[in-house]
């Protein structure tokens, strides 16, 4: 499990670097949710994996030890969660800009050789 | 007994699974758009029974209400790209 | 008393700028109250005493404003005030009515009393702090009449040359400080020899030196001040006879216990002195403006008292300071009168110029008295101290050389000066009568000669009777300076026939040759001017000037870059390249950990994944819509990931973000432009190919490191002392079963707080930017609506219950889905805290819904028949949080602390209420409004469209 | 003066019984009421309510479809395995008259169609009077049409009109 | 307590719709794969949608319902929706694709 | 209730109920909006002078060795969110409210009118950097990091205009990109230390195994880059001119401080790591600094437009405090903090005084055109903001003599002339310098290298300003004469006075900030007030 979730990490994340040094916005924004998923599973992964344990405690005392650690958990929500807002606010900036410079390169004008 | 339903549950996970590599490839070849939105489609459904089957093998039923949520919007998806394809954009006036 | 001259600038500064008198009123007062007081200091200093009056300032810095009158700063700022009157006194009638004094007036008092800060200063960071007001308000000055270019970039040489002198001087007393452990002025002059031993002291006497000379003009740093002649003449007057260029040589003789004393000082100072002295008054000699005589002449007369300053023994210093009042003294008269002259005939120019003698006498009687004091006539002022410079320049030095060098030296310097002073007198006052001057000559109303006129009278009372005048001032300054050890000097008109007067006798006589010799080939002399010129470093101070900014022009573009794509690509090798120094310092050994076994299917669902991530890498570039879905597909295993590996929240969560992200992805990709397959390069150019195939290295880099990361991290047994906390406490104190839910909302609930800010500031933000958004006009509709298919592009009707065409049996399906969702959604908020859900989510599913409605019965019927206001729902939710958070206040609870309420209702059995649940209904309801906001406001985007094609 | 959709509220509620899975007095209260706010709320974007005229026709709908659904999936599985290679499977459009108006009706029929593999919905004529399947495996157009009308139709008009 | 300490009875017709329900989806997503023509792609995988889930749902039922020792149903609410919204999905991409076949035809022969 | 037990939470709350509530009102309805934000600054300023007192052990029984925390939710100090409020925190605190006064003042005379929800957004700002200088907690600081950076983006939109848009698309990219270093950093430090709270790394990273050590290590160095993004150090800050002389005056301003986060941050991480080799002073990021310090110089001198220029003249900042931390002596600290202060005051006054001055030219820049309304207003019942008017207000007599003078003022305080604190920080700044290769032994060359770029940038910012200055006002071509009104020049005054009375009350400021630097050299009164403080975690 680990390796695949490594090697998995280490797919999204070229994924999302190559597509981030790519020219075209478009391209920009889904290269930044690729990177945005490594980044989540990385944090996760922090918290070691463990199969169907969630974090979930019945009335009877269980074995923390057991369960899913909670805490890299929630702060996957809350970066996935402001990794939304981002993308949104990025893909409207992005649609600004198409709108105003006419393009959608990331700078604004065309500037290749 | 239940080795057999073991063994049932995971035949079926990796049917599912093996379901949403089809899937996956059609997405990939293509060809045309609707292609590739079919098959997301159909990746949502067959993911959607993949969450059931983890659900059965934990015998937990908070796996239940991600296959409904799938159920329910899984197809929110491909009809905004369906429109897409079909009107040029999402929302029309 | 030093706040006198700041407290007039300003108020001087709001004057309306045509009160002339006023201005001058208040201006002249305040110098004149400035000149007496200090005046009546004298019997305070008059045997050596000092007066000081010290303020704390900020002590571990060691700074204190301490105010020092010994002696020698009393004579400096007398002459500062003294002349400062004068000068007020004659600009009053200087300044033509047009020009704003204000500005003058306001920026001559600042200047004043920055010089007198400079002299009074007993500590040498106070005394640069004045000295770099001198720099700045000096620039003002010079800069009056900054219409002229002229004006503008002699002020703005003249302000770099001083300031850089400053900074330097700033570094050297500095380190001073740090030699001595004090920066005030009585602790550093008894620590000369400290300093003198220590190991920095050339470098302290560099920098100090470094400061003086580019204030008081020496070689190689004079050239600025010709330039700052374009100032309106009293400036000039004030400035560089009495004032600013004195301020280095001041600095020189405060000093001079401390630093001189060493053959560094004696080469370095008298070096550049001598030079000085030559060079300028050699080029004095050449100039045709009548200031620029002066201003040469000041130099070459600073150059002297440098010389003087440099050669080690305490009568010249008593030489140099005698020789600073008298330059003072007559050079102020001479601008004057060359400000008289100018303002009367409106030329400058020496060759133009001739005979004005008959026209004003007076003012011909004046300068040539000064003139003759300049170059050192006897019974003049000027002769006692040229003698005196004499006389050391006899006895100063030690070698063979200089034994020789030096006199002739001074003796060359004298018939120099004598001939320009000669000149300037000669061609400017007699001959015959010029003829063609802009102006009629006559002579001017009286007041304005009244200054010259006592500085004369000044001049003349000194050279005469030196002993009565002079000699008791002198003393008290010279007892200030060497602490009272004052070797014996006496000032007598005749000392005998003694070698100094020989050579002040062939100094006359070879100026008056010198002179004449240069009349026959005055035609001449503009080519030799031209050689002098090179001399001048304002051409190289431009070329400086240019090269500078130009370099630096060229290293910015070099070392930044206005794209994107440079930019990250240093952000993402720096990290790589950050992480893997830091990582690779020490092996980490990878401990042994029990492993998850792997699944089979597991691996099969990241191939899944995989495939889908690298094909919409290929994808993204034309295929932009493939490359969505294919995103959407890693999303998607995203979701099972976090579900199988128990994270049901987060697969929740990531769900529903995947769904709306997609609409939204869609909602945008309307206004991208359509992307064919490249037509401008028929085969990717080799620049291209090898950009491409460095981001494929630094991607896979990227990769590969995180890989190895997450493994190293994945391979060590978890540490978290944190986790067991929460999985103990959820359930007793968090009062829910759903660990993460419980940290989300109350353990850590402020995080959650903060980012539903951030999602309602964004969705704001959306909005706030697509208000003036205007779009492309070739993607203004879709080329799909221009197609077959007849669609509405006209607005459709709003009282259709179901639209027509394709979306009519989807509308009625779809329509079923608001209530049911709407159901869903307060459940999944409802049962958040026990299960997984939450606000949240019940927010996404809410919107999402919302968004469907959009899709099938389109906008305009949508918003006929219902209203969503998304800001009140932002505004309401962040409310409800953040009003869950204080509720806590008001039963003595901190700030978001989780309340609980347990009603028993009749026949419901017992409801459990729980602050944390207002909370959640909060973060409900701001998702809501803030993701409808983002998307609708999205979704108008193609409305404004159709309403402006209606309108064209 | 529209009607109120008592339909939809119960069904609200009942969905909201089974997701929260007990029936205690207060949660079937508070099931209730969220339902009737629900449906109130929504009542304008939902300008027309189905009307169930036949409740036990609907039922005989369901088995019939229910075993149509397994007939086709059988016929769909043979053809993707490739069992069917003697004769060669084409597949193509039909165009089916439609009398039934109701648009929830027309809904149904929709959902029939598209859950019996081996069947889609193509297209629908503005007027709503000729609908166009696609259908995989295309023996004779006529049967199926008479399928779609006799099997479908005509029970979808006994329900809804 | 988990699945498998369930009664024999209840857990072979489990077994037996978890092992149907599977192969049918996978055929399902064969067909999608092998299919020729779109128009022909678009049928397979609604058996997935239908009988594949329809099997997995009350296998999932079942099960719930022995852990629970009650009749647990809420599985309906699954299928209820997939029947409701699958249909939205196919006629949107069925009318896309003729749309596009359209287009498509017509940029070819002007 | 005894409010001041929740002094600590207060700088949160109110922005975050005043932006809010500011949402309610219609944009028409100004005096109300304008009424909020008035209020919630002023009440931040004068909270954050109250705890800059309380830090001073002026209450000792209160807040013990004048650090106070709050412990948010009640939750005792590892595992809840802790709020700290030391001289550090509060010093910025401060500052932040001084800025913000001036900023939401000068926004009233126009610049609030050039879009929506400007009062809110800046409101969201203040929230964001008062939270990010609050925080006692990693992630916590990296939320409020996300809320000041959605607030800046939308800020820096504001006015609209496809220089704005361009801007904003590389200021967003880049900081997404940085947001995921922060992630990562983060993560790292979770996952060996197993906690996030700063005062519990500090006590756990000296426990660390060599492994586990370079993998926090990494994690520090990751997470110092996202900061040091932030901060604008080159290489990193090629946004950074663009973004600042694109955003409108007062948004320019309030960036001012929003650099110094990353500083605050880098002083923080510095400061709990406690290992400076460790996370940041191996040479790197000393180096680092001096080739902003250098890079701001450079720009100075080479920029064209006076908002770059001073966007440059922020860098320089930047790079000055940035050195000044990492020549990893603590003497330095207390003058690099003195030269924070005057620097944010400076530069904020700087892009005011450039926003006022761009109206000299005849042609006023094109801000945004009135669009049609459409029909979003009335679905989202928002209102059309009236058109900015630019002749109402008093307007103040003698502008250019006001211009001119405030001109000279931001000269000096930037390039670090006396009278005004640049002067005396940078003094205190190289002294400290020369000092530092006697008294902690840093490396000389390092020291002296530090000297002299510190003294060339200040020279070389003189000139390049002189000529700017000349530029702007003495090239005497075609240049009305500027209406400024009281509401947007009064700022300016402001911030100028302030700094001078930085300047006069050197003495004690300076004392202030020695002990801060004491404080951040020795994290133990922080980390005992932190874990020390039991709060009871309610039943």
């Amino acid at each position: 499990m680990e390796a695949i979730i490594a090697l998995a990490i280490g797919i999204l994340t070229a994924c999302g670097v190559w597509l981030l040094l790519r020219p075209r916005t478009f391209q920009v924004v889904i290269g930044l949710s690729l990177l945005s998923y490594a980044v989540n599973l990385f944090i996760f992964s922090t918290g070691r994996l463990r199969v169907d344990q969630p974090p979930i405690v019945g009335d009877a005392a269980v074995n923390a030890a057991q369960l899913a650690d909670p805490v890299p958990q929630s702060l996957v929500l809350t970066a996935i969660v402001i990794g939304f807002a981002t993308t949104a606010l990025l893909l409207v900036v992005m649609i600004a800009v198409r709108g105003t410079t006419g393009t959608d390169h990331v700078d604004g004008q065309e500037n290749e050789p | 007994m239940s080795a057999l339903f073991n063994f049932a549950l995971a035949f079926a996970q990796l049917c599912f699974i093996l379901a949403m590599c089809c899937a996956a490839a059609r997405m990939m070849i293509g060809p045309r758009a609707q292609d590739r939105v079919l098959a997301l489609d159909t990746l949502y459904i067959n993911g959607l029974l993949t969450l059931l089957m983890l659900g059965m093998r934990t015998s937990t039923t908070i796996y239940f209400d991600i296959a409904l949520l799938i159920a329910l919007f899984g197809f929110v998806g491909s009809i905004a790209l369906a429109k897409f394809l079909l009107r040029g954009e999402v929302v029309e006036p | 008393m030093l706040l006198l001259p700041f407290a007039g600038s300003l108020c001087a500064a709001f004057l309306p700028s045509n009160a002339r008198n006023r201005e001058a009123w208040l201006a002249g007062a305040i110098t004149l109250a400035c000149t007496i007081f200090i005046a009546f200091q004298y019997p305070a200093v008059a045997d050596g005493g000092v007066i000081r009056a010290t303020w704390q300032w900020a002590p571990q810095l060691g700074l204190s404003v301490q105010l020092r009158l010994d002696g020698f700063a009393w004579l400096f700022a007398l002459l500062i005030s003294g002349i400062g009157t004068l000068v007020v006194m004659y600009a009053r009638y200087y300044m033509s009515p047009a020009d704003p004094v204000p500005r003058f007036f306001s920026f001559l008092l600042a200047f004043m009393g920055a010089m007198l800060g400079v002299v009074l200063s007993g500590n040498l960071v106070q005394m640069i702090v004045f000295w770099e007001l001198t720099s700045f308000t000096s620039f003002m000055l010079i800069a009056y009449w900054y219409h002229l270019q002229v004006a503008r970039r002699g002020a703005l040489m003249a302000l770099a040359v001083t300031a850089a002198g400053g900074l330097c001087l700033l570094a050297g007393v500095l380190m001073i400080g740090q030699v001595v452990g004090s920066y005030q002025l009585d602790d550093v002059l008894a620590a000369g020899e400290i300093i003198r031993a220590h190991r920095w002291y050339p470098a302290i006497l560099v920098l100090v030196l470094l400061g003086a000379f580019t204030k008081s003009a020496q070689t190689p740093f004079h050239f600025w001040l010709p330039h700052a002649m374009s100032a309106p003449t009293p400036v000039s007057a004030y400035l560089h006879s009495a004032t600013m260029v004195k301020a280095g040589v001041f600095l020189l003789a405060r000093l001079w216990p401390v630093l001189s004393g060493t053959d560094l000082w004696f080469t370095l100072v008298c070096g550049a002195g001598l030079i000085t002295l030559l060079l300028g008054a050699a080029s004095a000699l050449f100039q045709r403006d009548l200031k620029g005589i002066l201003a040469y002449s000041t130099i070459s007369h600073l150059g002297l008292i440098t010389l003087l300053l440099g050669m080690n023994s305490p009568l010249a210093l008593i030489a140099a300071v005698f020789h600073m009042m008298n330059h003072a003294t007559f050079k102020a008269t001479l601008f004057m009168a060359a400000g008289v002259v100018d303002h009367e005939t409106g030329t400058r120019d020496l060759w133009r110029l001739g005979g004005l003698a008959r026209v004003m006498p007076l003012t011909a009687l004046l300068a040539t008295v000064a003139a003759a004091a300049m170059a050192g006539v006897p019974l003049l002022n000027g002769f006692l101290s040229k003698e005196m410079f004499f006389a050391e320049s006899i006895f100063a030095g030690q070698s063979m050389l200089v034994r020789v060098l030096l006199p002739t030296a001074a003796t060359v310097a004298g018939m120099l000066s004598v001939a320009y002073s000669l000149r300037l007198v000669r061609q400017t006052f007699f001959g015959p009568l010029s003829t063609d001057l802009p102006r009629a000559p006559h002579e001017p109303i009286r007041w304005m000669l009244l200054p010259g006129a006592l500085l004369v009278a000044t001049c003349l009372l000194v050279g005469i009777l030196p002993a009565v005048t002079i000699g008791p001032v002198l003393q008290t300054a010279a007892i200030s300076l060497l602490h009272g050890q004052l070797p014996e000097y006496s000032l007598k008109l005749w000392h005998g026939f003694t070698l100094p007067l020989g050579m002040s006798v062939v100094a006359l006589i070879g100026g008056a040759l010198t002179y004449a010799w240069l009349r026959k080939r005055e035609a001449r002399t503009a080519t030799n001017a031209t050689r002098w010129r090179l001399l001048d470093g304002r051409h190289l101070f431009n070329v400086m000037m240019v090269a500078m900014i130009r370099s630096a022009d060229r290293a910015v573009r070099s070392a930044y870059s206005r794209r994107l794509q440079p930019q990250l690509l240093v952000i993402l090798a720096g990290t790589a390249a950050l992480a893997y120094g830091i990582a690779t310092r020490t092996p980490i050994r990878a401990s042994s950990m029990p492993l998850t076994p792997p699944s089979a299917s597991f691996a099969l669902l990241w191939i899944v994944g995989a495939v889908c991530a690298i094909s919409a890498a290929i994808l993204a570039k034309f295929q932009r819509l493939a490359a969505l879905i294919l995103a959407g597909g890693a999303g998607l295993v995203v979701v099972l990931t976090f579900a199988w590996l128990s994270a049901p929240d987060l697969a929740l969560t990531q769900l529903s973000v995947e769904v709306v992200t997609l609409v939204l992805l869609l909602l945008a990709l309307r206004w991208m432009p359509r992307r064919v397959a490249n037509l401008a390069y028929p085969h990717t150019p080799l620049t291209i190919r090898l950009r491409r195939a460095r981001d494929l290295l630094l991607a896979t880099v990227c990769g590969a490191g995180m890989a190895t990361l997450a493994w190293l991290i994945m391979l060590r047994p978890s540490s978290s002392r944190i986790a067991p906390f929460f999985l103990d406490n959820a359930l007793p104190l968090g009062g829910g079963h759903n660990v993460v839910n419980v940290i989300l909302v109350d353990f850590r609930g402020f995080d959650t707080l903060g980012e539903i800010t951030v999602v309602g500031v964004v969705a704001i933000t959306v909005y706030k930017l697509l208000r003036r958004f205007r779009p492309a006009p070739e993607s203004m509709t879709p080329k799909q609506l221009r197609s077959v298919e007849p669609v509405s592009t006209n607005t459709p009707d709003l009282n259709a219950v179901l639209p027509s065409g394709v979306m009519r049996v989807p509308a009625v399906l779809g329509r079923l889905l608001l209530p049911v969702a709407a159901v869903i959604s307060v459940f999944f908020l409802l049962r958040g805290h026990n299960a997984p859900g939450g606000g949240f989510v019940g927010g996404l599913v809410l919107a999402t819904a919302f968004i469907v409605q959009y899709m099938v019965s389109g906008t305009l019927w949508l918003e006929s028949r219902m209203r969503i206001h998304p800001q009140y729902w932002i505004s309401g939710g962040l409310l409800c949080a953040g009003g869950a958070g204080i509720a806590a206040w008001f039963v003595k609870r901190n700030f978001l602390t989780s309340l609980e309420w347990d009603a028993h209702l009749p026949m419901l059995g017992s409801v459990h209420l729980s602050s944390t649940l207002v909370f959640d209904l909060g973060v409900y309801l701001l998702v809501v409004g803030a993701t409808t906001l983002i998307l609708v406001a999205l979704a108008h985007q193609s409305l404004r469209g159709h309403l402006q094609e209606a309108a064209s | 003066m529209k009607r109120i959709a008592w339909l939809l509220m119960i069904g609200l509620t009942l969905m909201w019984l089974l997701l929260t899975g007990s029936a205690s007095p207060g949660n079937v209260l508070l099931g209730a009421a969220l339902s009737v706010a629900m449906t109130l709320w929504f009542s304008a974007v939902r300008p027309l309510h189905p009307h169930l005229r036949r409740p036990r026709a609907a039922l005989r709908l369901f088995w019939r479809v229910a075993a149509d659904v397994l007939r086709s999936n059988y016929a769909v599985a043979r053809i993707v395995l490739g069992l069917t290679a003697k004769r060669n499977v084409h597949a193509g459009f039909v165009d089916i008259p439609l009398a039934v108006r109701d648009p929830h009706a027309l809904a149904t029929l929709a959902a029939i169609v598209t859950s019996t593999p081996g069947t889609v919905w193509a297209n629908l004529s503005p007027d709503n009077r000729v609908l166009t399947l696609h259908v995989l495996d295309l023996r004779d157009p006529q049967h199926m049409r008479d399928t779609i009308k006799h099997r479908y139709e005509d029970l979808l008009r006994e329900i809804f009109e | 307590m988990s699945a498998d300490m369930l009664p024999p009875w209840l857990l072979l017709p489990v077994s037996l719709l978890l092992i149907f329900g599977g192969l049918l989806t996978l055929l399902g997503s064969l067909g999608l794969l092998r299919m020729k023509t779109f128009y022909q792609r678009m049928h397979p995988p609604s058996m997935g949608n239908t009988m594949g889930a329809g099997c997995v749902l009350i296998a999932s039922m079942l099960v719930s319902s022995g852990l629970a020792g009650r009749p647990v149903v809420h599985e309906v609410l699954i299928a209820v929706f997939i029947v409701t919204t699958s249909p939205i999905t196919a006629m949107l991409l069925m009318g896309a694709a003729v749309h596009r076949e359209a287009s498509q035809r017509e940029k070819r022969e002007p | 209730m005894n409010w001041l037990n929740h002094l600590p939470v207060l700088p949160i709350a109110i922005p975050l109920l005043a932006g809010a509530l500011i949402l309610l009102f219609q944009e028409q309805r100004r005096a109300i909006r304008i009424g909020i934000a008035l209020v919630s600054t002023l009440l931040q300023l004068a909270l954050a002078f109250a705890m800059l007192v309380l830090t001073t052990d002026a209450a000792p029984h209160f807040w013990s060795e004048g650090i106070g925390t709050y412990a948010i939710g009640g939750w005792p100090a590892p595992f809840g969110i802790v709020l700290v409020v030391d001289r550090l925190s509060a010093l910025m605190l401060a500052l932040n409210g001084v800025l913000a006064l001036a900023v939401v003042v000068h926004s009233i005379a126009r610049w609030d009118r050039e879009g929506v929800y400007y009062h809110p957004l800046l409101q969201f700002l203040l929230l964001g950097l008062n939270g990010a200088f609050l925080t006692g907690d990693l992630f916590n600081l990296f939320v409020f990091f996300e809320i000041l950076l959605a607030a800046s983006y939308a800020l820096l939109l504001h006015g609209g205009g496809a220089q704005r848009t361009k801007a904003a698309l590389h200021f967003v990219i880049v900081n997404l990109v940085g947001a995921f270093a922060f992630l990562i950093g983060v993560a790292m430090l979770y996952s060996v230390l197993g906690t996030l709270n700063m005062a519990d790394i500090a006590v756990r990273w000296g426990a660390l195994a060599d492994a586990d050590r370079t993998v926090a290590a990494t994690g520090a160095a990751i997470l110092g880059v996202a900061f040091l993004i932030k901060a604008g150090s080159w290489p990193l800050n090629f946004w950074l001119p663009g973004a600042y002389a694109a955003a409108s005056a007062p948004v320019a301003a309030a960036f001012a401080i929003a650099t110094k986060v990353g500083v605050y941050a880098v002083l923080r991480l510095w400061s709990v790591m406690q290992t400076p080799a460790a996370s940041f002073g191996e040479g790197w990021l000393f180096l680092l600094a001096l080739a902003t310090m250098l890079f701001g110089t450079l720009g100075i001198l080479a920029a064209r437009q006076l908002s770059r220029l001073i966007a440059f003249t922020v860098v320089l900042s930047s790079g000055t405090l940035l050195a000044a931390a990492g020549l990893g002596t603590p003497t330095m600290i207390a003058p690099a903090l003195f030269y924070l202060v005057g620097s944010v005051m400076a530069s904020g006054a700087f892009f005011m005084l450039a926003g006022m001055t761009e109206r000299m030219r005849t042609t006023p820049t094109a801000t945004s055109d009135p669009l049609q309304p459409w029909p979003t207003y009335n679905a989202f019942s928002v209102g059309e903001p009236p058109a900015p008017d630019a002749e109402v207000g008093i307007a103040i007599p003698a502008a250019m003599a006001f211009l001119g003078i405030n001109f000279i003022c931001c000269v000096l305080l930037v390039t670090g002339l006396p009278p005004l604190p640049g002067f005396i920080a940078k003094m205190a700044l190289v002294a400290a310098a020369i000092d530092a290769p006697a008294s902690v032994g840093v490396s000389p060359w390092r020291a002296w290298t530090l000297v002299i770029v510190l003294l060339l940038g200040g020279l070389v910012g003189l000139i390049a300003l002189a000529r700017a200055g000349m530029r702007l006002f003495w090239s005497v071509t075609d240049r009305n004469t500027p209406r400024l009104r009281v509401v947007e020049a009064a700022p300016l005054a402001f911030l100028i006075l302030a700094s001078l009375a930085l300047s006069a009350a050197a003495g004690p400021a300076m004392a202030y900030f020695q002990d801060t630097a004491a404080d951040l050299n020795s994290p133990d009164a922080y980390v005992r007030a932190v874990l020390g403080t039991q709060t009871q975690v309610n039943p």
